[in-house]
């Protein structure tokens, strides 16, 4: 029989999970971290790898995303592990006036908060990435952003928690938390239950079924985002690209214009080329409940969204599609910290696009706040 | 841009041609889409005589039935988009590519009739150059008209492996060896011992240990196994070739019913996750179908009359030959139980016995 | 090599002969088939190395699944040459000329 | 000068001070710099994060090895430019040595090969325990080999044999010993060793190994094969051009 004692039990074992068992167990807390299927199942293994620091909103969303972007760098060696990081620098593509205007307001609030970013003419911006259209506004471009491999991030997360005592358990589902005099003090699982100091719900869209029947009401919900993957190719497309018009939708969803097939299922231009020279071109954003499936309209919509921005792509194969769940929250901001009301219990979750971005400065907060 | 048909068909094989030639009898709008440059799916790489009774059309050669059931497709004015290729089913949406362009078909009644495909095997150098499927060879030779090694192995005794290694032959290959892991003979004796009198050996209870060479095979070390299948000190022989012929089964082609919700079932004799169909071969989502090798790999002549049964059966539920639909079904199916009979076809009819049944307790998705 | 007569099939239809380029160098292939066909008749078997471990690949399943014999066409990469027929003029490029640095 | 008619191989001499005491070895990993001539260059004293080597302000000085703060953990091997520094680790009943290498092909994870002295010739057999390609190594992988104990300071390169692999995914070259590796790690459905080992990824989706996969982890775990059900099912189940799925131009 497992020990069954811990300081910390983490739930989840996606990028968010992991981190926050390796953070705390390499600060000496004994982790035992809970996942009922395996690692990077769920929403980290169906995602792309951005990290992408200028999407954010400056104040305390583009803070923790600069504290984790110095993290990552950290990561590499750390983890001992080939999370397939690139600084590769991003780009957001605006198409016309009304984006360029919004992007050049955003940068500009960016720039006080330490964080440069260019705007770029088409010209200059189709020099540095060639498949961009003619007809575009241009971009912006930051040099702070990159990639990593979600999958590989979490296994290395995963490997390095274990090497510093963390005891990792895939295949354990958490069925319920055990509550003593109003505080949080364990979990249920079907090979029995486990006890310890804090638990840290960190199971993104399924934190909120986790946690209700505490009482607590977390405003999180599970948002779609269907991708598409290329063929291998050479290098192709050599920045993380984002087009302007997510950002739109995301701050100023006013803007849209609602007739727009990519607009209804909220397309958002998200593309990257991985290390095995493979692209992954996003995404929809919809909500449809907990289903995974990819649909005939998201995949159309994403893939002439792709084109009208990216023409060059218009004869690369699409060999696969896949759609994954992210956490959204209605404010766009993750959910940290301890649950008000009910001590033991530590929230890590509700990061939709930003979990990969945020994911260190999460495990890391959380392991700070436990020592 | 969306076209509107009574019966879609994924796969201009034996089982999807024989399918739409049914259909389109009884007055169905009828489609069947295949990937290929030509229709009739493995038939035409198929220069046996084919076994079975005079209906079966035994005594001819798989091409011919081929061109017979292409012949008879033509007539009734079957549409066959050929290059076209299926690529996703989305509910009762069949989202075809073709000619560089995606096209929606709105079908009322879907025939999944895509095939299977051969298995591949592990051993250290399988992945050199000139280790190939039979099934490639087969194409190659009879097909192209290109024989693609001159000293053969052949890697499995089913009658897949028997009847390549005898085609090869006969296109002046010299096959030195067909080697069996199993104690006896997969396929049917006669073919086995049309390459045992051109001087073939047939090694039972032996393997390929592995294949070796620089930048391409050059020979292989058989091994020996024992009764657990577990090689027997001092049994390697080394024999040098150039060519290994790989014909160890063949897996159903699911991915369209995976992805179209079909409740799947698993039958090692039938090769692996097989569709649940009832007796009209329909599956457990109202108005797909499937004939042929996704259902559970078989001959030829099985897959046919399993495509005639689909072809009625959906006809008939959008009102085609709805009248005579039981008699012309109950026609197929003592031609099927006749094909499924003797020692060969027990294990067969036996499965598909199964598959029915658990059909009959399996809850019907009906909309 | 060509199957030119066989007991079943009789002789070979005549095709029309055509030329493809394969690393710069002239092939003979008969118009309408794959361009796996046309390199296996010419005796070439090797159609490139792979990435990870630059091993050398061929031919296997012959039907456009396994990707084994991915070849670039007429600057398209990843090109099934199993199911592409060869056009007069195609040029064929495989990644076998180049040598990986400290190949050893 | 010491080391400036440097043939390429350290004399006895030099090989002496850079060695560490057996009684160090046997405590565990430690760095050898095998750095004996007086170039201007100190990467390695930041490299550290325990503050084990000292080179000091003249960048000329030979780095200085505190061998009871060194950890063994080779972050300096990759940094120092002239690839200079081994971590040998001979506590246990084999030596373990780490190196750095920057050719291709690289080797994989329990590859045999035969292992290599300061001058290039075989010195025995070696087996690989580790790759890493960090990205933050730059190009220089660092490979740690598993060497009989007595090769602890000879072998300092390997050279790959011929591979032996058997291939299940032959799109990803994932061997069969990595994914039994991997479903030993815990991954025991198609879709975990998919994530694990990227065996099924590449550009056939899966279509030549799934079968191959469901069965070794069917033997591996006990599972029935029935239990192991495929991956999921997703289009394109052929692949199509990108612009062939955004249907007709500009109808967004």
């Amino acid at each position: 029989m497992n020990k069954q004692t811990f300081d910390i039990a983490v739930i989840g074992g996606g990028v968010i999970g992991t981190a926050v068992a390796y953070y705390a167990a390499k600060a000496g807390r004994s982790v035992v971290l809970l996942e009922k299927d395996h690692i990077a199942a769920g929403t980290s293994g169906a995602c792309d790898g951005f990290i992408i620091m200028q999407s954010k909103n400056p104040g305390p969303h583009l803070e923790l995303a600069m504290e984790s972007a110095a993290l990552y760098r950290d990561l590499v060696a750390e983890l001992d592990y080939d999370i397939e990081y690139q600084p590769k620098g991003g780009m957001i593509i605006i198409e016309n006036d009304t984006q360029a205007a919004l992007m050049q307001s955003h940068v500009a609030k960016q720039a006080a908060s330490g964080l440069k970013v260019d705007i770029l003419p088409i010209d200059e911006a189709r020099r540095r990435e060639l498949a961009l259209a003619p007809d575009l506004w241009g971009a912006t471009y930051c040099a702070a952003d990159a990639q990593v491999n979600p999958v590989r991030l979490a296994q290395g997360f995963s490997r390095a928690a274990r090497r510093h005592g963390a005891d990792l358990r895939p295949g354990t589902a958490v069925t319920g938390l055990i509550a003593d005099r109003g505080r949080v003090c364990g979990v249920t699982t079907a090979a029995g239950d486990i006890y310890c100091q804090y638990v840290v719900a960190a199971a993104g869209i399924w934190t909120p079924g986790l946690v209700r029947p505490l009482g607590l009401d977390l405003p999180i919900k599970p948002r779609r985002g269907q991708i598409l993957v290329t063929e291998p190719l050479p290098p192709t497309i050599r920045h993380v690209l984002l087009c302007a018009c997510y950002l739109v939708a995301k701050y100023r969803p006013q803007d849209l214009d609602p007739i727009e097939r990519h607009n209804r299922l909220g397309v958002g231009l998200a593309v990257e080329q991985t290390a095995d020279g493979g692209l992954l071109i996003g995404s929809t954003r919809e909500f449809a409940g907990f289903d995974r499936a990819t649909t005939l309209a998201g995949l159309e919509a994403v893939a002439a969204h792709a084109r009208r921005l990216l023409p060059a792509l218009a004869s690369v194969n699409i060999i696969r599609s896949f759609a994954g769940l992210r956490p959204y929250t209605p404010d766009g901001l993750p959910v940290i910290g301890p649950a008000a009301d009910i001590p033991g219990l530590i929230i890590a979750a509700g990061h939709e696009g930003d979990g990969i971005a945020l994911s260190p400065v999460t495990g890391r907060r959380i392991a700070d706040l436990l020592k | 841009m969306t076209n509107n048909y009574d019966i879609v068909i994924a796969g201009a094989g034996p089982a999807g041609l024989a399918a739409a030639v049914e259909a389109a009898r009884r007055g169905a709008r009828t489609l069947v889409v295949d990937e290929n440059t030509k229709p009739g799916g493995q038939l035409f790489k198929q220069i046996h005589k084919f076994f079975g009774s005079h209906e079966h059309k035994a005594g001819v050669r798989g091409f011919a039935i081929g061109e017979k059931l292409l012949a008879e497709a033509a007539e009734l004015g079957v549409e066959v988009w050929l290059n076209s290729v299926v690529w996703g089913l989305f509910a009762n949406k069949v989202a075809v590519v073709r000619g560089g362009e995606q096209i929606t078909l709105a079908a009322k009644k879907i025939i999944l009739a895509t095939g299977a495909s051969e298995n591949a095997v592990a051993f250290p150098g399988a992945a050199l150059p000139g280790v190939m499927g039979a099934g490639a060879i087969q194409t190659m030779i009879n097909v192209h008209r290109v024989l693609p090694g001159k000293r053969v192995v052949m890697l499995g005794s089913g009658n897949v492996g028997l009847i390549v290694a005898y085609q090869l032959l006969q296109a002046g290959a010299e096959v030195v060896a067909l080697v069996e892991a199993a104690s006896a003979i997969g396929g049917y004796g006669v073919h086995a011992a049309k390459i045992r009198r051109a001087g073939v050996p047939i090694l039972v209870g032996t393997t390929i240990a592995r294949a070796f060479g620089r930048g391409q095979v050059e020979g292989v070390v058989l091994a020996k196994l024992d009764e657990s299948f577990q090689p027997v000190p001092g049994g390697e022989t080394t024999l040098a070739i150039d060519t290994v012929g790989i014909a160890v089964g063949l897996t159903p082609l699911t991915e369209l019913a995976w992805m179209a919700g079909c409740q799947f079932v698993f039958s090692p004799r039938l090769g692996g996750h097989v569709p649940l169909h009832d007796a009209d071969m329909e599956t457990t989502l109202s108005g797909v179908y499937v004939a042929g090798d996704i259902t559970g790999v078989e001959e030829a002549s099985t897959a046919m009359e399993e495509g005639r049964l689909a072809g009625i059966a959906a006809a008939a539920a959008l009102g085609y030959g709805a009248a005579a639909a039981e008699a012309d079904k109950a026609a197929v199916r003592s031609r099927m139980d006749v094909l499924r009979s003797g020692p060969f076809g027990l294990g067969r009819r036996t499965a598909k016995a199964e598959i029915l049944a658990q059909r009959k307790e399996a809850a019907s998705c009906r909309e | 090599m060509r199957v030119t007569n066989h007991p079943v099939l009789g002789d070979a239809p005549p095709g029309r002969q055509v030329t493809i380029w394969l690393d710069g160098e002239p092939l003979a292939a008969v118009e309408g088939e794959p361009i796996a066909a046309a390199l296996l008749a010419s005796g070439r078997r090797v159609f490139r190395r792979t990435p990870r471990f630059h091993e050398p690949r061929g031919v296997f399943c012959g039907i456009g699944r396994c990707t084994d014999c991915i070849m670039t066409v007429d600057g398209v990469p990843n090109v099934r040459t199993c199911v592409t027929a060869v056009r007069d003029g195609m040029v064929i490029t495989s990644n076998l000329k180049e040598v990986p640095a400290g190949d050893q | 000068m010491p080391g400036v008619k440097y043939s390429g191989r350290l004399s006895d001499a030099e090989l002496a001070a850079v060695l560490p005491p057996a009684e160090r070895l046997a405590q565990g990993p430690v760095a050898v710099i095998e750095c004996v001539q007086s170039i201007p260059c100190n990467p390695c004293e930041k490299a550290c994060p325990f503050g084990a080597i000292t080179v000091g302000d003249d960048i000329t000085a030979l780095p200085a090895l505190d061998r009871a703060k060194c950890k063994g953990c080779g972050l300096c091997i990759s940094r120092c430019p002239g690839l200079a520094i081994f971590v040998v680790d001979a506590s246990g009943d084999e030596a373990t040595i780490m190196l750095p290498y920057e050719y291709l092909p690289l080797p994989a994870a329990g590859d045999v090969v035969d292992a290599l002295d300061r001058s290039g010739k075989p010195a025995g057999t070696a087996r690989v325990l580790k790759v890493n390609t960090a990205a933050g190594l730059e190009g220089t992988a660092v490979v740690t080999l598993a060497v009989p104990r007595k090769l602890a300071d000879i072998v300092r390169n390997f050279r790959p044999r011929g591979r032996d692999a058997i291939y299940i995914c032959r799109c990803n070259e994932v061997s069969e010993a990595e994914i039994r590796q991997a479903v030993r790690e815990g991954a025991r459905t198609v879709a975990a060793v998919k994530l694990a080992t990227r065996a099924g990824m590449g550009l056939c989706q899966g279509r030549t190994c799934r079968r191959l996969v469901s069965r070794i982890i069917a033997e591996e775990t006990g599972q029935h094969p029935a239990e192991v059900l495929p991956a999921t099912a997703r289009p394109p189940v052929r692949t199509l051009p990108l612009g062939t799925l955004a249907g007709g131009e500009d109808d967004e």
